[in-house]
């Protein structure tokens, strides 16, 4: 008998926990319109995402001042997925299914947007994805407001080429061991190749994530342009490892009139953490440089600002690429009248946002911006010159042309064409 | 930016010396002088690839003020006003920028900088400006506008400099000028159009290895097509000779070169595995926030170097000493905090100890993470921190890695002191060897043990302000160090500071030989494995003692 | 450095010849030589450092010695073998502190003991059976716990704990067995008893004892071998070896 | 010195009242593998019964979760072991599973490749590796799942304890280990993936992974194989082989002479131990939907063993729940307290370990005894000590 009832009691309370747990989810009021915030709060990737975090609160405060989307008011949901790719996934999930969100903005490294790719797709939710990135990806349920390689590694390799950067006939890729870093350097090395230059002249490296010392690489480096042509370093190092890079290449004396630097991953906020005198004149290539004097940027620095009462905190591109996916995802949900996905997915396509650095950012039905192009030479005060924009924006590539098997593919998502990856036209379904 | 390295301003004097260079550049001005006012504006208006163009007609106009408005255009001091498109060099004052007309030097007022855009350069138009500019300035009293001066005829190798770069080379004094000057005159020889002097230039590199001098005689081995560029078999020759020659020097030289750099990574590692050394080689403690402890030393310069910023920026290069102490202090007190707090009821339990500070850790990143935000903060390097010695030989050897590992030996020797010759040390053996004894004895072991944990704590701050000298200053800091800080300890012995020393620099050394022909990832793969294989050799480490109490 | 032992090596039960062993240059033992006889009972004196535990050390496994080797029943080099190997040659040994398994009950410990298939798998597998049941029920009763057989090991007294220990060693037949200090921190009584369980016991097989108490070999009055430095100084009787004066000044004397 | 013999020195052992936490454990274990498929899959959403896919898949990441959390038990708990690796072992698991989701794409990948998934495409690579052979059958995967994470804890193990590394220097080898691992698995030459690792699985057996009938039969499998686990590592500490481990971790030197060869019985513990986390690994990424380097990472091999110690070591049902409690409170927290959570989750690992040294579940017993003396008390007024004084040694 005894034993019988211990039974009983632990079933109910098997069942009670489960109840317990399923039921946080339930009954949401559908007064406001929810809006994800899927960046890392904690561990390694905080460092780059906490500004994503405060940039969307800062956008969705604004837009309620103006009255919210829809006449309803926006609410963040602010979640920590603590650089903890499948972590990631799970709270993306959270997201969707427990807290219902219209939109998600997020995600900062590749890793952690192929973790979440899936549950968007199955949930048919929408991801905004703001960073650089490597390309070769079009999903129906995620917009690319970063730069695709051909929105940043290509023109900045032909700056260096070009007359103005100094015609480098010697090129080192050196880049984090991932997928962004190989990625890049191989389409770059075989457009190196169209442009005539060999593979000898071409050093490529690659270092660990967080990698700190870099003596002997800075000092390969110095060695690879001592056979007489003029070299130029392109950088796809990611996050921390900049700043003892940078450090060590000021230490070692490598001058930007000497070897310049171009970097795809270092922008105001990477600087933020340094002394750049040593650096002035190195470059990096974005979509958006915080000095861009237009009236849309002075005006978006002062309200970052305010927001986040701190006069020295800078602005970056991945900033701006939420800031215009936001607006663009507002327009098109005012525009749709409603916030189901695949309404506003449709009203997405042609979107037009004025860019911080003056132009229009369109989005294209592959589900990528057309942006300019800036490149831009380090200052004093960890601010960036520019020295070269595009004449015109950039259509961002989802598949790059200098892979042979991606050359053949095409995005679009236009109905009835639907199709991330598709040599021919796919139709929607009947 | 410390706004000493903007020094060296335009000078009376310097002026007279000017004119002299002119009267020597006389040729170049034949053509009509043109208005420098108006190749001003020009120059402002100019798109970028055209700029280069504008400048070497202003020079050619032979004007004394050229130099001036040249300088700004390189500093970035050039602007043009947005009310009225003028040109005007911008200097910072209080309130914006104090403009100045760039022809008369009048003073116009103080703007916004909202007011004026700036004259853009790029890379390469500065780099032509400076090697234009060489022959101006090649007189300066200022030996870092001679050093610069140097290096721009290195790049211009102007033949027409030849005279005048001879004259300098005479008179000068200063050891690294005279070394830039000397690579300039070979320059502009190798680009001669007398095989002769082309040689001379080949055979006056002989004696150098430095990367310059390997890319001026790479440079004369390239073929364009089919042509080689340097027409000459004998000269060519000649090169090939000198080049290889310093190959093999330079051979020797690079082993030099990479043992100091595991040295000096071995040093870092020494550093931060010093602390753990005594928190847990000594007291038994798995201090999982150690890193941390790091990483507040790393912060505490920040905020010191703040300080410093906002209270006494010239006195910015004595930050660095001051922070040492206020690190070591900040640490020792949160270490000495933490023992009190929790690590005291752990003892005899060292594995609860790994979880409790775990947790500590975790509590303190996200502590700094809140004060400070998550972003990196800029520490500075004091300027005797920056550069490199650059030896003959062409190695370089950075300032902030050789002090680092001074650093690292003297704090290494004071730890010895400490524990070797004080009473507080003769006391903390006593209590880790034998704590009711030493209770017995009279010795206030609670205290000992506070003080000790103090004393690892502050010694992992001091490496704080070290690494952050290196690396990023950021609430991960810790992290970066703590899985690298315990093979260290592991490796070398535990409870041994000479074994830490050993092993940090066994390590340091293997791995940055390794990674020559490795690289980087498959170098600390193969360091790590061969951590795992060595332990297996000596379950104990390197500096285990063998015998039998050891093993009980 | 006397070879002592009236039988030559081959009938001997243990041979230790010319052992040395150093720790970082300190010789822990220096050219040791001594002889067990089978079935003898022998006393091993000395003061600390003098290199019992390491003698045992050596001759157990656990040390390889630097120099010499160690002969068991005349033809086995026990130099080569490990702890494992030792033991299942006939070789008990009972550590100085008192080392039984202390979450485990009495009658675990015997079990775990016992003569058996060593092998994780057999383990695994292992089942008692009514004849090994029988023998540590007998064993129990010979070291006196038999009421305690289900009791947890910890909560056993120290001297307890010591006839356990012995009792791990007896369940296994060994030939030859060494027991370090048995009787440290007994009680006299608890002494009395262990001497009356060792004379019990004198005669099956050789039995090596390590003492530091004087009173307690005298009362075994059995051949005494005394180590000064690694080496053998003196051996005899107890009675005659108290009168050894280098025996005194190193020793006794102090 | 003073370090190694405190490291040596014998754990508490829980009072053995496994019998009743087993029964709950696996009754638990049953109502999750038939009520929550069964709620989730029968109830319309809106039911106040309906339990959401979310929390399934987020019931199945927390049970392969506390199986890495057992497997660390049975090591550490019960023979002393403490491994800050094992989340190597887990993490190969999952590459085992992910490589044949992996080759389960097929042709389906964004290339059209039938025979090389999309990284190595875009990658250049040619043609397959070798070791990726075979890894398109499900039993030749399950087996590797379980073999690779077995043979590496062998050859490490046979190395480690037959030069007897022990204690602290075995825990730091062990993240050595894991590290090296990392770094190898981050490396994109090695073949898997790089960083990004292993995504985008669409099918398991045929079966759609996203469709909510696979989720719900992949947690009813991962309660099943735990159940199995967890009576199988029962089996073992009570069986004679059991009470051995026990005796090693208590006094090794005693267990080597009485004649066992110690470096076996730990190999056997390791390798067991291993090749559990190893199906928890696979058991965990097609729930999770992905498997990177990330997982090598020393500090997850902490995260896991601070589980086993929050929910009380040496005691196997502790270890379950400590894995599952730990997770869960992570989920909770970092989605109501996102910016503040590490302080939450920091002051309840110190909370624990000075409260609560045996865990919190391994406390239980203690607990109930004190709740019972205390009752008794105010009948007998029997003086009674606090808790955590009577759980410290």
């Amino acid at each position: 008998m005894g034993k019988l009832t211990k039974w009983k009691g632990a079933l109910a309370a098997a069942a009670l926990g489960v109840a317990a747990m399923a039921g946080t989810g339930a009954a949401q009021a559908q007064d406001t319109i929810k809006v994800g915030v899927l960046h890392s709060l904690s561990g390694t990737m905080a460092i780059s995402e906490t500004t994503l975090k405060d940039v969307m609160l800062m956008l969705i405060e604004d837009q309620n001042k103006k009255g919210g989307v829809l006449g309803k008011k926006l609410e963040p949901v602010v979640v920590d997925p603590a650089s903890d790719w499948p972590l990631f996934a799970e709270k993306a999930r959270e997201l969707i299914s427990k807290e219902g969100v219209a939109v998600t903005f997020g995600c900062w490294t590749s890793v952690s947007r192929k973790s979440v790719l899936p549950v968007f797709e199955e949930l048919n939710g929408m991801l905004f994805y703001p960073v650089q990135y490597e390309g070769e990806e079009s999903s129906r349920n995620v917009f690319y407001t970063g730069a695709a390689p051909n929105q940043q590694a290509i023109p900045a390799v032909d700056y260096l080429l070009g007359a103005e950067g100094g015609e480098a006939k010697r090129i080192v890729l050196l880049g984090t061991d991932y997928v962004y870093p190989r990625t890049t350097n191989k389409i770059l090395r075989s457009y190196l190749n169209a442009k005539g230059i060999a593979d000898a002249d071409i050093m490529e490296n690659y270092t660990p994530f967080g990698h700190s010392d870099w003596q002997t690489i800075v000092a390969q480096v110095k060695e690879f342009a001592s056979q007489g042509k003029k070299t130029a370093v392109v950088s796809t190092i990611n996050g921390d490892a900049n700043v003892p890079f940078y450090k060590e290449l000021a230490n070692q004396g490598i001058k930007a009139e000497d070897i310049p630097v171009v970097a795809f991953s270092v922008g105001e906020e990477e600087l933020a953490g340094l002394d750049t005198g040593p650096l002035v004149g190195h470059l990096a290539a974005w979509n958006y440089f915080m000095s861009v004097d237009t009236p849309e940027n002075a005006e978006f620095i002062k309200t970052w600002h305010a927001f986040i009462k701190d006069e020295k905190r800078v602005t970056n591109d991945p900033m701006e690429a939420h800031y215009i996916g936001f607006k663009m995802w507002v327009q098109a949900v005012e525009q749709a009248g409603t916030t189901d996905v695949d309404a506003v997915r449709q009203a997405m396509y042609g979107q037009k946002v004025k860019n911080l650095t003056g132009g229009t950012a369109v989005m294209n039905t592959n589900h990528h911006l057309s942006k300019p192009v800036l490149i831009g030479e380090i200052l004093e005060d960890g601010q960036f010159e520019i020295v070269s924009a595009t004449d015109d924006v950039v259509v961002g590539d989802a598949w790059s042309d200098f892979i042979p098997e991606s050359a053949k593919l095409t995005a679009d998502w236009t109905y009835p064409w639907v199709c991330g990856n598709c040599e021919k036209p796919r139709f929607a379904a009947q | 930016m410390p706004a000493c390295r903007r020094s060296g301003r335009f000078r009376f004097g310097f002026l007279m010396v000017l004119f002299t260079a002119m009267a020597l550049l006389a040729p170049i001005a034949v053509q009509a002088a043109e208005d420098l006012e108006s190749l001003v504006a020009e120059l402002g208006a100019a798109p970028l690839p055209k700029k280069d163009e504008v400048v070497q007609r202003m020079i050619a106009t032979g004007a004394p003020e050229v130099v001036t408005i040249l300088e700004a255009l390189v500093e970035r001091d050039l602007y043009t006003r947005k009310s009225d498109e003028k040109v005007v060099i911008g200097r910072k004052a209080s309130g914006g920028l104090m403009l100045l007309d760039p022809v008369t030097g009048e003073e116009l007022g103080v703007v916004g900088s909202r007011d004026v855009s700036r004259v853009t350069t790029n890379n390469s138009l500065r780099s032509s400006v400076k090697a234009s500019m060489g022959a101006l300035t090649l007189m300066s009293p200022d030996p870092q506008r001679r050093l610069e001066a140097a290096d721009g005829l290195l790049k211009s190798s102007d033949q027409t400099m030849l005279p005048l770069l001879e004259q300098a080379l005479a008179k000068e004094q200063d050891a690294a000028v005279l070394n830039a000057l000397q690579l300039a005159e070979a320059s502009i020889k190798l680009q001669s159009e007398s095989a002769e002097v082309r040689l001379s230039g080949v055979q006056a590199l002989s004696d150098r290895t430095d990367p310059e001098s390997r890319v001026m005689l790479s440079r004369l081995l390239l073929k364009d097509g089919d042509v080689w560029r340097e027409p000459d078999e004998n000269v060519r020759g000649a090169a090939e000779e000198t080049l290889a020659s310093m190959e093999s020097r330079l051979r020797m030289w690079r082993t030099v070169e990479h043992l100091y750099q595991g040295i000096s990574l071995g040093s870092v590692l020494l550093l931060a595995a010093m602390g753990l050394a005594i928190t847990f080689g000594v007291m038994g403690v798995i201090n999982m926030a150690h890193g941390e402890m790091v990483m507040l030393g790393a912060y505490t310069t920040f905020v010191i170097q703040e300080g410093f910023r906002s209270a006494a920026p010239e006195l910015f290069g004595w930050s660095l000493a001051v922070a040492l102490p206020a690190a070591f202090l900040v640490s020792a007190l949160v270490g000495v905090a933490m023992e009190r707090g929790c690590i005291r009821f752990l003892y005899g339990r060292p594995l609860e100890t790994l979880l409790a500070t775990w947790g500590i850790s975790l509590i303190l990143q996200q502590t700094v993470r809140s004060i400070f935000g998550p972003t990196n903060r800029e520490v500075g390097s004091p300027e005797w921190m920056q550069g490199a010695m650059e030896s003959v030989a062409g190695i370089t050897l950075t300032y902030n890695r050789l002090y680092i590992i001074l650093f690292s030996f003297c704090v290494l020797c004071a730890v010895l002191l400490v524990l070797k010759k004080t009473a507080f040390g003769l006391q903390m053996r006593a209590v880790t060897q034998n704590r009711e004894m030493a209770r017995a004895m009279g010795i206030p072991t609670g205290r000992v043990d506070a003080m000790t944990f103090g004393l690892g704590s502050g010694i992992a701050g001091i490496a704080g302000v070290a690494l952050s000298q290196i690396d990023n200053v950021s609430p991960n800091l810790g992290q970066a160090y703590i899985v690298d800080s315990f093979m260290v300890v592991v490796f070398g012995g535990v409870g041994n500071l000479w074994g830490a020393f050993a092993g940090a620099m066994s390590l340091g050394v293997v791995n940055k030989l390794l990674e020559p022909w490795a690289g980087a990832v498959l170098g600390k793969i193969l360091v790590l494995v061969a951590i795992i294989l060595f332990i297996q050799k000596r379950p104990r480490g390197l500096f285990a003692l063998r015998g039998r109490a050891v093993e009980s | 450095m006397t070879v002592t032992g009236k039988a030559s090596y081959a009938e001997s039960q243990l041979y230790v010849d010319g052992v040395t062993v150093s720790f970082d240059g300190f010789k822990a033992l220096n050219n040791l030589s001594f002889t067990v006889d089978p079935g003898e009972m022998r006393a091993i004196i000395g003061p600390n450092g003098a290199g019992k535990t390491t003698m045992m050390d050596v001759i157990t496994g656990k040390t390889k010695p630097d120099e010499g080797r160690v002969i068991f029943k005349g033809d086995i080099d026990l130099g080569k073998r490990d702890e494992a190997a030792v033991v299942a040659l006939g070789i008990g040994r009972k550590f100085q502190r008192p080392s039984v398994f202390e979450n485990h009950t009495v009658f675990d410990n015997l079990e775990l003991a016992i003569k058996s298939d060593r092998r994780p798998f057999a383990c695994l597998f292992d089942r008692l059976d009514g004849e090994r049941r029988d023998k540590i029920d007998a064993t129990l009763e010979r070291i006196g716990l038999t009421e305690q057989k289900g009791r947890l090991a910890g909560q056993l007294s120290h001297g307890q704990k010591q006839w356990l220990e012995i009792g791990m060693l007896l369940v296994q037949d060994p030939e030859l067995l060494f027991l370090d200090e048995p009787v440290a921190g007994m009680t006299d009584q608890e002494t009395e008893g262990t001497v009356e369980l060792l004379r019990d016991l004198q005669g099956e097989r050789s039995i090596v004892v390590v003492e530091h108490d004087m009173a307690f070999v005298h009362a075994l009055g059995v051949k005494v071998t005394v180590l000064h430095e690694g080496s053998v100084l003196a051996e005899g009787a107890m009675d005659q070896v108290q009168n050894d004066p280098r025996v005194i000044e190193v020793y006794l004397g102090r | 010195m003073s370090l190694l013999q405190r490291l040596t020195a014998p754990q508490p052992q829980a009072p053995g009242k496994g019998r009743l936490a087993s029964v709950i454990l696996l009754t638990i274990l049953a109502a999750i593998a038939i009520l929550v498929p069964l709620l989730n899959l029968t109830q319309a959403p809106g039911s106040a019964l309906h339990v959401p896919t979310y929390l399934v898949s987020l019931l199945g990441k927390y049970l392969c979760f506390a199986m890495l959390a057992l497997s660390i038990d049975l090591i550490w708990g019960f023979c002393g072991i403490l491994s800050l690796g094992h989340g190597a072992f887990f993490a190969l698991g999952g590459y085992a599973m992910g490589m044949y989701l992996m080759r389960q794409i097929g042709d389906r990948g964004v290339y059209g490749n039938a025979e090389l998934p999309d990284f190595m495409v875009f990658l250049n690579w040619k043609e397959l590796p070798w070791y990726w052979y075979g890894f398109d059958l499900f039993p030749f995967a399950m087996v590797m799942a379980l073999f690779v994470p077995g043979l590496l804890a062998f050859v490490f193990g046979w190395l480690a304890f037959r030069s007897r590394v022990s204690g602290v220097y075995l825990s730091i080898i062990t993240q050595a280990m894991t590290y090296a691992l990392m770094l190898a698995f981050f490396r994109n030459d090695m073949g898997f993936g790089g960083n990004n690792g292993l995504t985008d699985f669409k099918d398991l057996l045929g079966f759609d992974l996203q469709a909510d009938t696979t989720r719900a039969a992949l947690l009813a499998a991962t309660c099943i194989a735990l159940g199995g686990c967890y009576l199988l590592c029962r089996a073992i500490v009570a069986s004679k082989l059991g009470r051995l481990i026990a005796a090693i971790r208590d006094d090794e030197p005693r267990v080597r002479f009485l004649g066992y060869r110690v470096e076996n019985f730990k190999l056997f513990v390791f390798v067991l131990s291993a090749m559990i986390a190893g199906l928890a690994g696979a058991l965990y990424v097609p729930q999770v939907g992905i498997i990177n380097p990330g997982e090598f990472a020393p500090a997850n091999s902490i995260e896991a063993v601070i589980w086993v110690a929050i929910g009380g070591r040496g005691t196997l049902y502790g270890a379950i729940a400590g894995g599952v409690l730990v997770n869960y409170a992570k989920t909770v927290l970092t989605g109501l307290i996102p910016e503040i959570w590490l302080f939450a989750l920091g002051a309840m690992f110190i909370a624990v370990t000075l409260f609560f040294p045996k865990g919190l579940v391994g406390s239980l017993p203690g607990a109930i005894d004190w709740l019972k003396a205390k009752a008794g008390a105010r009948s007998a007024a029997t003086p009674t000590r606090p808790l955590a004084k009577e759980a410290g040694e």
